[in-house]
């Protein structure tokens, strides 16, 4: 006489109903189940950013981070090439790595019994390994070393990792979004970028796809941000300065017009990529570097650098959870570590080879827009932390999406739309439904419903098999 | 409340009255006096990275002139903000200040103090630690600051809101 | 091979079976998901106080509060009237009022994307309107405004909520109770209360229950209260002073004889009502306030303002969750936050006409025995808090409520009965099954456990309609 | 269509799926159902040290803890005894002691409402008893006073309690390895211990079996604490001094090599108890205590005691969650509190009879290697939350246990193996699967199932039972 | 430990000092020695509302005459007083008292002083900030307490129980 | 920083400099510094019991003499030290220092200083307050650590990791 206690576990149908065409149930924003399905699915089986090569210039230098809560560890083997991981000793389970990034020299030792693997994963040696004479230890899985992230692909240096076999290759993945990536990374005389600077980091005490959807919305810029952006522009005139100051540069454009907005357009792309600032952007109007321009004439020629300078695109979303400014330098990745938690991490980029006032700009505006300081933050964080409470009203239970929408609009379309709609949110959840539901099996009794499956972040079922194809 | 009213050398009593007293300007929301500390090009700076030695090629959480300063406490005053409906509070609890530099050459004055701080709105409530360093100078005949750096002591851990001033 | 998790959802015999007639199971305390059912089901079944109306006494005036988990938004239009709505803006959720009261001027303004609501609630304009055009924007429930709660009621500006369509109606539910609150309003020489004072807010590691228990429990003071009451009494002795210290005029009585409780009586009503204190009070004894009698007998006439003050109600519980003091014009609200944390809001009135000293008696006493710095508040919340972990203890599973028990009781009678007896408590679980169960269905396949329903804080089924019948 | 949620409760096939010769699965330790199931039944269905005698010496005196989430309390009576109840007051269940340990005086007075017990935990007395008069107080389970627990053993003053009255014996479980608490119990020249000083308390956040698990692992000694053993004894060496640093004596031997630790050897008894160091210890070379070995000679005779001092086992640990290292007079204790939280507690005795000095070597050696200050538990701790957060990585879900792993080892035998075996770790989880299955039906819609059951710490079915059998 | 035994006239050292020495007896569980230092008509008073001015006819979440105090001290020694089983503990850290008013014809020194207090029993522990303010007087010849004030930065905001004094 | 260059006699003053000073050696990581500011024979104590009278007859957390504070502080530098991948770092908060005895003759000049420190390493911080207790000493015409003891307010708590010194 008891009810189920699962109701979008293993059950596409649901997941499918949160999404309608012009509104979301609260439920993917509120509902800690769906969350945990977000984390098996939906990150699982889609490309995810998961650091720069930047970061892991020489051999054995190393950075670790989490992807649907996965403990990864990314290193540069003697080879020269990078390798992925799981971070997690093939012998009892520890941590390999404990650090953001450092450098391991010749292998990771692992600290408890000292276990040594090559910067590649492999074993390299096992302490009074005579002990396992006779037991079958070639046998087991350890005997391969770290368990090896198959698929990830450094794409100009960024590093993305898909975690289930399953799902779409990377290029058709993104498809034209890498553009904003190629246009960033082109800004650089040398082509290359430097992740430079510890990353801001900001706590967010909502769902991260409301995040996700802000860097799309653009009426809100003159609605919240008048306490801050308004704000600073107000006080700026009675200054009656003339000078430019280089914060009110950043914060002015927030300012900008519905018409503005409206007329910059959105471009979306298939899978649930997008970006905002087509035609024109609040990046459009900032100071000349000097010394700059010269740099990216010689580099590429007068005509290239003017195509490559004159792409001002705003924010490109990669779905599902990073943004990219590329005239700013500037990578954003929202990690979801609850339903209701975000951690925000703001990462800045030095163009090799540009003047050091580029990189300036780009922490200037780190600092002033992304910081947990900043008050253009404190404006938005405050509306996320609003909804997350908000959305437990029983009255109405549905997010709504549908400014601009068009009943004809089709789901995977290249196309750009006026600079207001929400057809970017909209593309965003038609991404989201596919990702979540497609290894999603209907039936409850089979699947990955076996003992010691299911609840811990990713389903078991497979999982032996993956680091098996080293 | 600051130093040297009568155009007399400064001495360590000044410079530790003006610390405890900045903060408890902050503590009584009384950020347009507090505003007036600061030196025309003063500077309120809070690193991002351990030993920091640069504010602007390294990332700042905050590095702010007296305009932004102000544009702050506008702000926090406005009756748009959202985020500070309803509004936050703040206490200081410093330790004694330790007087660094007694320049009268250079113009500088300088202070090392370990702090707490708590901010608290709603319900809410975080506190933070770290040294706070103070450069003073004379300017006008009173003291005012030309650099507030804020260290904290768990300055690359994530933080929420930090809406008001440390 | 599983077994379901649910074990009361959709299951009201098993939450009868949690209630027996000298006893109550240890699960409706200590059960999580007990809990949920009472946020769902009781606690949107029964008539909940919400706030006073002299907290909003101009137009556009508001208070927030939560309940059942719901944030709800009180506010007084432009008409003059209250009204109530979910604190939840209609376009994608934000939580349009954020402090505990204030005034909104002519009109809700939500911070993000500045929709504007009437102060009833209503939609008032959405910025860039025409984006909807098209789009079938009249066909959402948004077009609406903000969801109203249809079932509240202002008693003599006492504001009371029911979030379900179904349950009893107003009058039904409280019946004769409304006499203490008529009793506190008539105290005032004008008839009216002005709610004054912020609130002291107490913070308990325990479930709701066990302090609405604790209101008409006349069997603990003298053993707990020992420390405090009776610690002050000795002290106070030992002084050898013979004028009158207004804390001891307020902590003596706690330390009456089991006599004394024996007759004072109990009044229970139906539906979970009753009070203590019928013939007598520990609140007879108080000083005059110098110059009240005569407001009183001026206002009232001699006869019926003794009769007022006559009615010396100890404490009166409202179920489920306030308790009302008459004599004293305070209310304690007893936030249920989880199964072992509640929060208890203690409120001051101030008689409209009374001498301010009577209020300033509110006051003292508020501070005296509600504060988080009360010495009588330190001696029971260690007892819940110690009964919340106790609980526990498998030997014995429950808890017992049979004091002057009486087999042939009548479950819903309006009765006095000996002061020391448990049959309020009785009272109140006779009522808390009926309206955990009233609307809760026994087919675990079908209601509310469809996608998207069930786990947040009420049920989905017949929440879109709610809002429609504005 | 929605699955089930309980993926572990009532399923013993899951649970022994968990389990596999070489490897256990990452569940045992990650999981929270596995967790819950733990306290229900592995420790249940086990002995679990509580307490020991020398704490509650005269009557009237107790002691307070938990076992399995339930609040227990130990009492000496004035019959002399000890006896043990469940620390809940028989009426409506506050705890009745709240300290750790105390002198309840003549009876256990509940704060609440003044009930009394006796320090037996019979009920001694209810204030106006007459209350209950024709209630049916007598048919209820309170008039028989506290719950007590019926199965509890002292074995020289070592308390041990089996809260089911499933499961086995005392002596069956424990059998042959009670020999290690004799030697301890032994090297008093009086035959007597005394629990002396405050335990040093250190939370972890990991599993607790990773604790016990560690006790017997040979092999992470000389990797894991070459930052605190290895330094202290570089450090030393680049002192030059010839004397002996009372914590060097400590410290080196945890740089021991491994073919010590293999020559040492390790015993397993059956139900998952055994020990390190049977031929030797890293407790072998400490100093002399002046004055020791003459106590010890007059009271056994020099052959006697030259037995007892000769048996320098290292680590002995008795299933499922404590230490207890002979030679050093100390015990730990594991406590669970969560999948990924365990509180340890390690206590010290002093030899009743002998010198003050050994006694100071227990404190030393205590707060050198157990207090959360220790640089040895400082690397102990950093590899158990490493495994903690790494076994949540997919790439590999087991947890290897196979060094010198032989397929026909027994599972319940007592043997000596070669120290650095990994066989009491299988020991140990032989035992697990035994008494976490042992009372599991494997039907989900009897047993425990019924509303009121389960979700809470134990289950329900014969808890109704057990107190009657005072 | 308290000001001008000598009966001299009281200086900012003997206020600070008496502010300093007030804490510590509350860390150190001399209830009835911290008792002493108030004057015959003392009150210890925690308002409940931000700048609050009146505090019986405003809500005070304490205000105590020494009777009362007296009353909370034998509760707290108590043998039935089972929320001190077992007891609480309590540590004040005190940023220097900045001295407010040194007026001997009023017989009133004040001091202000932020705070940061911590009160634990078993394994629970809260921490509370705010500020203190003394306002001292000369009674029989040494310092006493005419009030003492403790403002909460989060004086709005829940609290569990606060058995001990800050 | 610490007392009496000249060989001249130790003031409070000095001795109160001292005890700021050397907590700021450990909020700077200056841990060899921190080190020779310990007397020969010096020790650093963290009682494990109320009221604690025995540092080695009773349980105490840490009772360690200049070799093992040595050790510790190697183990920290280490290269294998993987409890300190990454690193730890703290602040100290001290009340100003109350000097308890100046007492040339036995060449014994003690403090004592409620503290609140924290502790901090990757996104986890932990903070412990109590009462610092210093004896200090002139050794070689410097004043020196005989004695630091650290009492927790909440020292019969569980405690995780304390990594550092407070
Ligand atoms: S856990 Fe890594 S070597 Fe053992
Ligand atoms: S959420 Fe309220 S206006 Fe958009
Ligand atoms: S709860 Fe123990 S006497 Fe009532
Ligand atoms: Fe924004
Ligand atoms: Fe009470
Ligand atoms: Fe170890």
């Amino acid at each position: 006489m008891q009810a189920p206690a699962y109701r979008y576990r293993n059950n596409p149908d649901a997941i499918r109903a949160l999404v309608r065409p012009r509104e979301v149930h609260r439920d993917v924003y509120i509902d800690e189940e769906v969350f945990q399905l977000e984390m098996e699915h939906l990150f699982a089986n889609t490309w995810i950013y998961a650091g720069h090569a930047s970061q892991a210039p020489k051999p054995g230098d190393f950075i670790t981070c989490e992807i649907g809560g996965q403990p990864l560890l990314i290193s540069r083997h003697t080879d020269g090439e990078i390798y992925v991981n799981y971070n997690r000793c093939a012998h009892k389970g520890t941590r390999i790595a404990g650090e953001p990034c450092g450098n391991a020299g010749k292998m990771f030792r692992c600290p408890y019994h000292g276990w040594a693997f090559r910067t590649d994963g492999s074993l390299l040696s096992v302490p009074l390994r005579k002990g396992y004479d006779g037991t079958g230890f070639d046998d087991m899985p350890m005997v391969r070393g770290l368990a090896p992230v198959k698929n990830f692909r450094v794409y100009r240096d960024f590093i993305f990792v898909k975690l289930n076999d399953g799902g779409p290759d990377f290029e058709a993945f993104f498809g034209d979004s890498l553009s904003t990536i190629d246009n960033m990374v082109d800004r650089s005389p040398e082509g290359r970028l430097i992740l430079e600077g510890a990353p801001l980091r900001y706590m967010h005490r909502c769902n991260w796809k409301m995040l996700v959807e802000n860097q799309t919305d653009t009426c809100h810029p003159m609605v919240a941000h008048e306490s801050s952006a308004g704000t600073a522009v107000k006080v700026w005139k009675e200054t009656g300065r003339n000078d430019r100051h280089p914060a009110i540069e950043l914060l002015a454009p927030f300012t900008s017009t519905y018409k503005f907005y409206e007329e910059f357009g959105i471009r979306v792309w298939p899978n649930g990529h997008g970006h905002t600032g087509v035609t024109n952007s609040i990046h459009a109007d900032y100071s000349e570097i000097p010394g700059y321009w010269e740099k990216m004439a010689g580099g590429y020629g007068e005509a290239r650098a003017k195509a490559i300078l004159g792409d001002i695109r705003h924010n490109t979303v990669y779905f599902p959870n990073i943004m990219v400014k590329g005239p700013i330098q500037t990578l954003r990745v929202f990690l979801p570590l609850a339903a209701d938690k975000t951690l925000v991490e703001s990462w800045t980029f030095r163009l090799a080879g540009a003047p050091d006032q580029l990189f300036a700009r780009t922490l200037l505006y780190n600092r002033t827009i992304n910081a947990p300081t900043s008050i253009v933050g404190h404006d938005d964080l405050e509306m996320y932390e609003r909804i997350q409470t908000g959305l437990r009203a029983d009255g109405h239970e549905w997010v709504n999406v549908q400014r601009l929408y068009d009943e004809d609009e089709e789901p995977d379309a290249t196309v750009v739309v006026n600079g207001t709609s929400e057809r970017q949110m909209r593309n965003q959840f038609n991404a989201w439904v596919r990702y979540m539901t497609m290894d999603m099996t209907g039936d409850i009794m089979t699947g990955d419903m076996e003992p010691g499956a299911a609840m811990n972040p990713a389903p078991a079922a497979g999982a032996e098999q993956r680091p098996a194809a080293r | 409340m600051s130093a040297s009213g009568a155009g007399g050398p400064v001495s360590a009593e000044d410079v530790i009255a003006f610390v405890y007293a900045e903060a408890r300007l902050l503590d009584e929301r009384r950020y347009e006096d507090w505003l007036d500390l600061f030196a025309g090009d003063g500077r309120y700076w809070i690193p991002a990275e351990w030993d920091q030695t640069d504010p602007v090629m390294q990332p700042s959480l905050l590095y702010e002139d007296r305009f932004m300063l102000d544009v702050r406490i506008r702000r926090l005053r406005g009756a748009r903000t959202y985020s500070q409906k309803p509004n936050s509070r703040c206490v200081h609890v410093l330790q004694q200040p330790s007087v660094e530099a007694m320049d009268e050459a250079a113009n500088s004055y300088r202070t090392w103090t370990p702090f707490h701080y708590v901010e608290t709105r709603s319900d809410e409530r975080e506190y933070f630690n770290g040294w706070a360093r103070h450069d003073l100078m004379l300017e006008g005949g009173a003291l005012k600051i030309r650099l507030k750096r804020i260290d904290l002591v768990n300055l690359d851990a994530p933080f929420g809101n930090i809406q008001l001033f440390m």
